[in-house]
């Protein structure tokens, strides 16, 4: 069982991206289970939200409290809460952030994981440029099937697909892919 | 059709295969998303023939439906929490008529303090209500419930509430396997009701009963949900049958055959407790798990037969009764009397408090050690209540409990930080 | 279908449940008597033929009006209507129009030639009437539907009595009045003008009669002694009025006093003007209030130029018609009194009009009878102290209207019936008045009377035209319809509507209301809601 | 007066039947076939105004629906003494559920209703739907589902039987009880005796601020108007209402015999204004007869005998003498005045 924990600020998608997270895994014939930490945020609050991802049915209802991956949409919420907690050393890291990890002040933080699991990508940037609106959680999904090889990018455009249509499904396709590219340089960068 | 859905998603899609005719929208969190996407298939034209009404409250949609089943139309609605109390005359009402409603409870706590989280306290206060209780362990299992829960009112011309835990369930994205509309049709005949406003053949319905015949009315409806110990696996066999997939029945053992310990709970958590059944029986003990999927009618006979091999019982439940400790316990214990067992009551996952395996592991191991309280409650931060206590004991405007409680909390935080 | 016990109920099973077990008082359906009927001196059933009339129903209102009244068309012209004194709509807008109503239905009948039926049986008994005046006329009616044989003897030369002899024919076209009497004619009954009675037990033993009803009336002016010249030309009333009927008409001159202040002052001073007077002046003693004539009467009598004296006597007539008149004043009693003053009137012709007197020569030998005031006293069955005769009208004591006359021939002819069936007559008890406090008058609309059209002024100057005309039938059925039904159920179904219990059974058109005592409790509502007072309450026997 | 007046016959415009007119003219209340739809044996006081208005109205809907009616009772009088077990007085299909809920459940029915017409392709239902209850019942208890079901527009005619306090329960004062009046909660004690001063609630204009099809009001002192204003709202589709005025000699310690003279008071004095409303404006006022001063309707009832005592209270009567003037102007009750109340929120084709 692969565990995802998604942090975010409400607005952002954090929701949305767990749950069509776990539509790229059904499409690949597995069983997934997205949930949010539920609660009565409003826009701009923390979220949290998770998503499992096995090849039997998943039966477990608690929260993800040691996520094999982490998704960050938000970086000024590293300064707020302690986004890391449970993580595993051979965990993926995936942080919205047009900075490096360097500038983030992440430098040393970062060296106790596996270097091309821990990757930025500017995903509110993409969004702002593909979508037009500040929707980081699609990209994110796009550099998390980069980093974590677990799903493929074609599940995540038809999970994007199923959520969206027209334009704005596209939108977030392109943006989608182009952060999985993004990506994906920086882990063959990391890897070099 | 298998497909990737959120819970209420699930429920909505299922009560529109039931084909409903009359839907009472009211919104409370959780069950919202079901009654949204109701009245999108309503509005869309995606359920045909179907009145979908926004009422003004919780009191009104259930009266609603007492209506618009007394007139002989398939009627649904769902609740939760606040709202389920907000209705609860018309809740009595409905059963006490014998309106075969559908209603979706979300379950949901009830404050004060406020609290928007799930256990199962709403629907527990309506235990005595007269409606059918069914809980769903999985967003599956809510799905399919809705769509016996029709059939089963209407063969008894009672209500029935199909209970889920709120968030957990319904706003939970996971796979489900979706009837077909030929399925639905083939398993759940048209309404045909026992009693109807119909001016062709016209009745009083509702009638003032005095101390003369009360009490028999009142036992009849105790016969009915009687009967309904008989229909629950019956329309669950028959569910089978056309659907291929086990769902709903009375209760739902698990490791149970050879188990000294028994777990016995309702509803999601019975998959965490699973698990970490799984994980103790990998460690060679003796454990199962008994999910109650019938709370009313209460399956005395069912929760006896199996438990006849078990030593110890953890009644481990989302819902406290308050100066008494548990609500399941107390009936599982009257469906054991007479035996010699021990029976533990773990009051858990209140308001939304995460029930995790790692304190399931703990409690679990206690009761077999016999080392756990008569009552327990899961995870309980002492240091918070002695503190309250305390502070009770001390002084004499001692101020709001919950304010008190998030105050220690804060500064708890901050000590850490 | 199997339904949830003690939830579902099976309808109409609260019939188990009697109600009228709860009662302590309980509504009975009464008849009233109406002050129309209670007033009415020829005993019509005034409500009861109104009720008929109101739908329309002229014919049958007709039947049921003259089992009482055989003239309505006379009687609808010359009555004086104290029924419509009495009415209780008087008090809520104004009095019906009984009268002419009753007219309208009288003029139908003629216009339609409506007949009497023929009596069913023929008693065998034959009964004499004397006199074809209005009392005669209606005790020979009533004795003929009864079954006797009747034969009336009338002195005169023409049957009505004062109806033709006394009521002018602008008031009373003969026409009318000769209908109306054929009509009784028709029924068998025989008449013999020309026929004076000199002595009735003769005339009763030579005839074979078995009873006898006399009528003659009042013909005999009375006189008073007022010193007159030679040459004044001093007439009475009675004559006049007669004389009307004949072939020379009165020569009364320019000038015409007419001395007196009742009825027939007024239609002999309105007779003078249309004979051509110029002047036509009534003298009175006492006030206008004072005059026993009516006060229509008076009104229309000024209206066509008749004018009054009031509060004057003749003290004299001299040459030339030259009338002396005193003025007179009322006294603290309201008694005129003579002032002293006097004043002079020119007239060519000076009418008494005093009064009358019965002539009562047809009873002398009579044994038995006892006289007051120059008529003949008759016992409360009509009958004089000889047994067999009985006497009505103006002959016995009583006010002197057509309208008595017709009521007394009516008692009398059950009187009469009763004795030759060797049987008496008893009148039944008259019901419980039904006044206006007995009444729920919220329940009549507004409805002004129908005034009936009167003739033009000019024409009643100077033509024996009929004065007031009668209605048409939409304003008949209108006034009709005003009639407020006192006392008697009108079928408005305010009862059956206004019972919480529905415990009033409505029996179909015409057989008006039952209470079903099973379920009445005994609210009242129906008796406080019944416009016409036709329900009241009893107490419960215990 | 609402309904068109029958001058033909003068002595029985007001009454309740009139052997001369058509039948198609005569109130429903005169037909021997009426439905009795209320039927004997039930259990109401003597001389109960409110069963009266029940069977007025429910017979008259039930004419004008071709007897295709179902009725929702309201917990009440009505709903006690019409349906204690084993016996129902009710000749149709009828329902009670709750005290707060009549106009929610027929909202129900009426939604029942129209899907069984959608399933049998027709655009309307033929089987219509009343909510019946006291004033408890709609003008406290269920003025929330009240409320919705007028917003919604739900096919529903909701009839108030308005006899001005909780009667059921042993006379306690509601919303809709007169100022000064006895109940077992306003006790005729104190300064100012009886139900409190400027309090209450006026459902008949909160309905029209709704801007539903149709409000009315009407009285069991005039039947033809009562049932002119039924036939008409059930000619109607939408939310409608109409508040009945129902002496109950019970709780006002009145005559069981003068329920409709009451009742006629009521509107005579100017106290009830007797008038109907579509889509908020008031286009129709029956005007008053016989005017009347207060007194005569007040001292009839024993919850008003506190005025009348030793020391009569002039000025509590003065007060609602400038009630009912007040009334008059408002409505226009007199004359040729017309009514100046109203709402005209609502856009109506």
């Amino acid at each position: 069982m692969f565990q995802v924990r998604i942090h975010g600020r409400g607005g952002q998608g954090v929701v949305t991206g767990a749950e069509m997270l776990s539509i790229a895994a059904f499409l690949e014939g597995r069983h997934a289970q997205a949930f949010p930490s539920f609660g009565s945020e409003r826009t701009g609050a923390p979220v949290v939200a998770f998503c499992r991802i096995a090849d039997k049915e998943i039966r477990l209802r608690e929260p993800v409290m040691e996520p094999d991956a982490l998704i960050i949409q938000d970086a000024t919420l590293l300064a707020q809460i302690d986004v890391f907690a449970g993580l595993s050393e051979n965990g993926y890291v995936v942080l919205n952030t047009n900075h490096t990890l360097e500038e983030m002040g992440l430098a040393e933080f970062a060296q106790r994981f596996r270097a091309e699991r821990v990757i930025t990508v500017s995903a509110t940037d993409l969004s702002l440029k593909h979508v037009g609106r500040n929707a980081p959680n699609v990209p994110m999904l796009g550099a998390f099937a980069a980093v974590s090889g677990l799903i493929s990018l074609d599940s995540v455009a038809a999970a994007i697909r199923d959520k969206f249509s027209g334009k704005v499904a596209e939108g977030n396709i392109a943006a989608a892919t182009e952060a999985y590219n993004i990506a994906k340089a920086r882990m063959e960068a990391a890897h070099a | 059709m298998l497909k990737q859905c959120e819970g209420s998603h699930a429920v909505a899609e299922a009560v529109a295969l039931s084909r409903p005719e009359v839907i009472c929208a009211y919104p409370i969190s959780p069950q919202t998303h079901i009654v949204e996407g109701l009245g999108e298939m309503v509005k869309k034209g995606d359920i045909k023939d179907c009145e979908y009404i926004n009422v003004e409250s919780e009191f009104a949609a259930m009266s609603v439906a007492i209506g618009s089943s007394a007139a002989g139309a398939r009627t649904y609605t769902a609740t939760a929490s606040q709202g389920l109390l907000f209705m609860v005359e018309a809740v009595y009402n409905a059963s006490g008529l014998g309106l075969p409603i559908v209603m979706t409870v979300a379950n949901r706590a009830i404050g004060a303090p406020i609290n928007i989280w799930n256990d199962h306290s709403d629907s527990m206060s309506q235990r005595d209500c007269g409606w059918i209780q069914i809980f769903a362990e999985t967003n599956q299992e809510a799905a399919d419930l809705h769509i016996q829960a029709f059939k089963l009112a209407e063969e008894l011309s009672l209500p029935v509430m199909v209970c889920m835990d709120g968030f957990i369930l319904t706003h939970a994205y996971e796979r489900v396997d979706m009837p077909t509309q030929e399925q639905v049709d083939a398993f759940l005949p048209p309404y045909s009701p026992r009693q109807i406003l119909d001016p062709a053949a016209p009745v009083s319905i509702g009638a003032m009963v005095g101390p003369e015949a009360f009490s028999e009315v009142r036992y009849l409806a105790h016969a009915k949900q009687m009967q309904a110990l008989e229909l629950i696996p019956k329309i669950s066999a028959q569910f089978k049958e056309i659907f291929g997939r086990d769902s709903g029945g009375l209760v739902r053992p698990y490791m149970l055959e050879d188990a000294e310990t028994v777990v016995i709970a309702l509803g999601s958590v019975l998959g965490t407790i699973k698990d970490t059944i799984d994980e103790m029986r990998a460690d060679g003990i003796s454990i199962g798990v008994l999910g109650i999927n019938s709370f009313r009618p209460f399956p005395v006979s069912a929760i006896r037969r199996s438990l006849s091999h078990a030593k110890r019982i953890i009644v481990l439940e989302k819902s406290l009764a308050v100066g008494i400790g548990g609500i399941v316990a107390t009936d599982v214990r009257m469906a054991l009397d007479g035996l010699d067992k021990r029976i533990y009551t773990v009051v858990a996952g209140l308001g939304g408090r995460n029930i995790t395996r790692s304190s399931l592991h703990r409690v679990f191991r206690l009761a077999m050690h016999d080392q756990l309280e008569a009552l327990h409650f899961l995870d309980l931060e002492w240091s918070i209540v002695n503190k309250e206590l305390d502070r009770e004991r001390t002084t004499r405007r001692s101020g709001p409990i919950a304010e008190n409680i998030l105050r220690d909390l804060g500064q708890a935080k901050s000590n850490v930080g | 279908m199997n339904k949830p016990f003690a939830i579902t109920l099976n309808v109409g099973s609260s019939l188990a449940n009697k109600t009228g077990t709860w009662r302590t008082f309980r509504p009975v359906y009464v008849k009233r008597l109406s002050p129309c009927n209670n007033a009415c001196p020829a005993g019509e059933d005034t409500q009861g033929w109104l009720y008929h009339a109101e739908s329309g129903d002229y014919e049958t209102a007709w039947r049921h009006l003259t089992q009482d009244n055989p003239m309505p068309a006379v009687m609808g012209r010359v009555c004086y209507h104290p029924c419509e004194a009495a009415c209780n709509r008087g008090k809520l807008d104004s009095a019906v129009g009984i009268n002419s109503v009753e007219r309208f239905l009288g003029d139908e009948a003629i216009q339609l030639g409506w007949k009497f039926d023929k009596p069913a049986q023929e008693s065998g008994k034959r009964v004499l009437v004397v006199g074809a005046g209005p009392s005669g006329l209606s005790a020979a009616y009533q004795l003929r539907r009864m079954g006797h044989q009747v034969v009336i003897f009338e002195a005169g030369p023409l049957a009505g009595g004062m109806m033709r002899f006394g009521i002018p024919k602008y008031r009373l076209p003969r026409e009318v009045l000769d209908a109306e009497i054929q009509r009784i004619l028709d029924m068998g009954v025989e008449l013999r003008l020309n026929t004076k009675v000199d002595d009735i037990l003769v005339t009763m033993k030579e005839e074979k009669f078995d009873a006898a009803f006399l009528a003659v009336g009042a013909h005999l002016a009375k006189r008073t002694a007022i010193p007159a010249a030679e040459s004044a030309k001093i007439l009475d009333a009675v004559s006049v009025l007669r004389s009307m009927e004949g072939e020379d008409k009165p020569m009364l001159g320019r000038r015409v006093v007419v001395y007196g202040g009742g009825n027939t002052a007024i239609d002999v001073a309105r007779t003078a003007k249309r004979l051509g007077a110029e002047e036509a002046i009534i003298v009175y003693r006492r006030t206008r209030e004072k005059m026993p004539a009516h006060d229509f009467e008076v009104e229309e009598a000024l209206q066509e130029g008749v004018l009054m004296r009031w509060l004057s006597t003749i003290k004299q007539v001299g040459d030339g018609g030259a009338i002396q008149v005193e003025k007179m004043e009322l006294d603290e009693n309201g008694k005129p009194v003579p002032t002293g003053e006097f004043d002079t009137l020119e007239a060519d012709s000076v009418i008494l009009a005093l009064g009358q007197d019965v002539d009562l020569g047809l009873l002398n030998g009579v044994p038995d009878l006892t006289f007051e005031d120059g008529v003949v006293k008759v016992d409360e069955h009509m009958m004089t102290g000889y047994a067999g005769i009985f006497a009505g009208g103006d002959m016995v004591p009583s006010d002197r209207t057509v309208t008595v006359g017709v009521g007394h021939g009516k008692h009398a002819a059950r009187h009469i019936d009763a004795w030759l069936r060797g049987t008496t007559y008893e009148v039944e008890p008259k019901a419980e008045l039904a006044n206006y406090e007995k009444l729920n008058p919220w329940y009549y609309t507004d409805a002004d009377k129908t005034v009936r059209p009167m003739l033009d002024i000019i024409r009643r100057q100077s033509t024996f035209d009929e004065v007031q005309g009668g209605l048409d039938e939409g304003n008949a059925l209108f006034e009709a319809r005003r009639c407020l039904s006192c006392g008697n159920c009108f079928e408005c179904d305010n009862c059956y509507g206004v019972c919480p219990d529905n415990a009033v059974i409505k029996l179909g058109p015409g057989k008006k209301f039952e209470f079903n005592y099973e379920y009445c409790k005994g609210c009242g509502v129906c008796v406080e809601e019944c416009p016409c007072g036709a329900i009241k309450m009893e107490p419960e026997s215990t | 007066m609402g309904h068109q007046e029958i001058k033909f016959y003068q002595t029985g415009t007001f009454t309740v039947g009139n052997r001369l007119l058509p039948p198609e003219q005569r109130s429903v209340q005169s037909d021997i076939e009426r439905t009795n739809s209320l039927n004997s044996g039930h259990r109401a006081c003597q001389g109960c105004g409110e069963a009266l208005g029940a069977r007025y109205a429910i017979d008259a809907a039930m004419r004008a629906t071709n007897n295709q009616l179902v009725a929702v009772n309201a917990t009440g009088c009505l709903e006690v003494f019409s349906t204690p077990y084993p016996e129902t007085s009710w000749q149709i299909p009828w329902i009670h559920s709750l005290f707060g809920n009549a106009a929610a459940v027929a909202t129900g029915v009426a939604a029942a209703n129209k899907v069984k017409a959608l399933k049998a392709g027709k655009a309307l239902p033929e089987t219509r739907v009343i909510a019946q209850g006291g004033d408890g019942g709609t003008t406290d208890i269920g003025f929330g589902c009240l409320s919705g079901m007028f917003e919604r527009n739900d096919d529903v005619l909701y009839i108030c039987y308005d006899n001005q306090a909780y009667m059921n329960t042993g006379v306690q004062r509601s919303s809709a009880t007169p100022p000064a009046a006895r109940t077992a909660t306003t006790m005729p004690v104190g300064e100012h005796p009886g139900n409190e001063w400027g309090q209450g609630k006026n459902v008949p204009l909160i309905a029209m601020a709704h801007g539903i099809p149709y409000v009315a009001t009407a009285s069991v002192s005039d039947l033809r108007d009562l049932e002119y204003k039924v036939k008409k709202a059930m000619s109607m589709r939408g939310a409608r209402y109409i508040h009945i005025f129902v002496p109950c000699p019970l709780g006002w310690g009145s005559a069981s015999h003068d329920t409709i003279k009451l009742a006629r008071l009521a509107k005579e004095t100017g106290l009830f204004p007797v008038f109907e409303a579509e889509y908020g404006e008031v286009t129709n006022v029956s005007k008053i007869r016989q005017k009347q001063p207060v007194e005569e309707y007040l001292r009839l009832q024993r919850r008003f005998a506190h005025l009348f005592g030793k020391k009569p209270r002039l000025d509590e009567i003065e007060r609602f003498q400038h009630m009912a003037d007040q009334n008059i102007r408002k409505f226009g009750l007199l004359g040729d005045d017309k009514a100046t109340v109203g709402y005209y929120g609502a856009e109506h084709e």
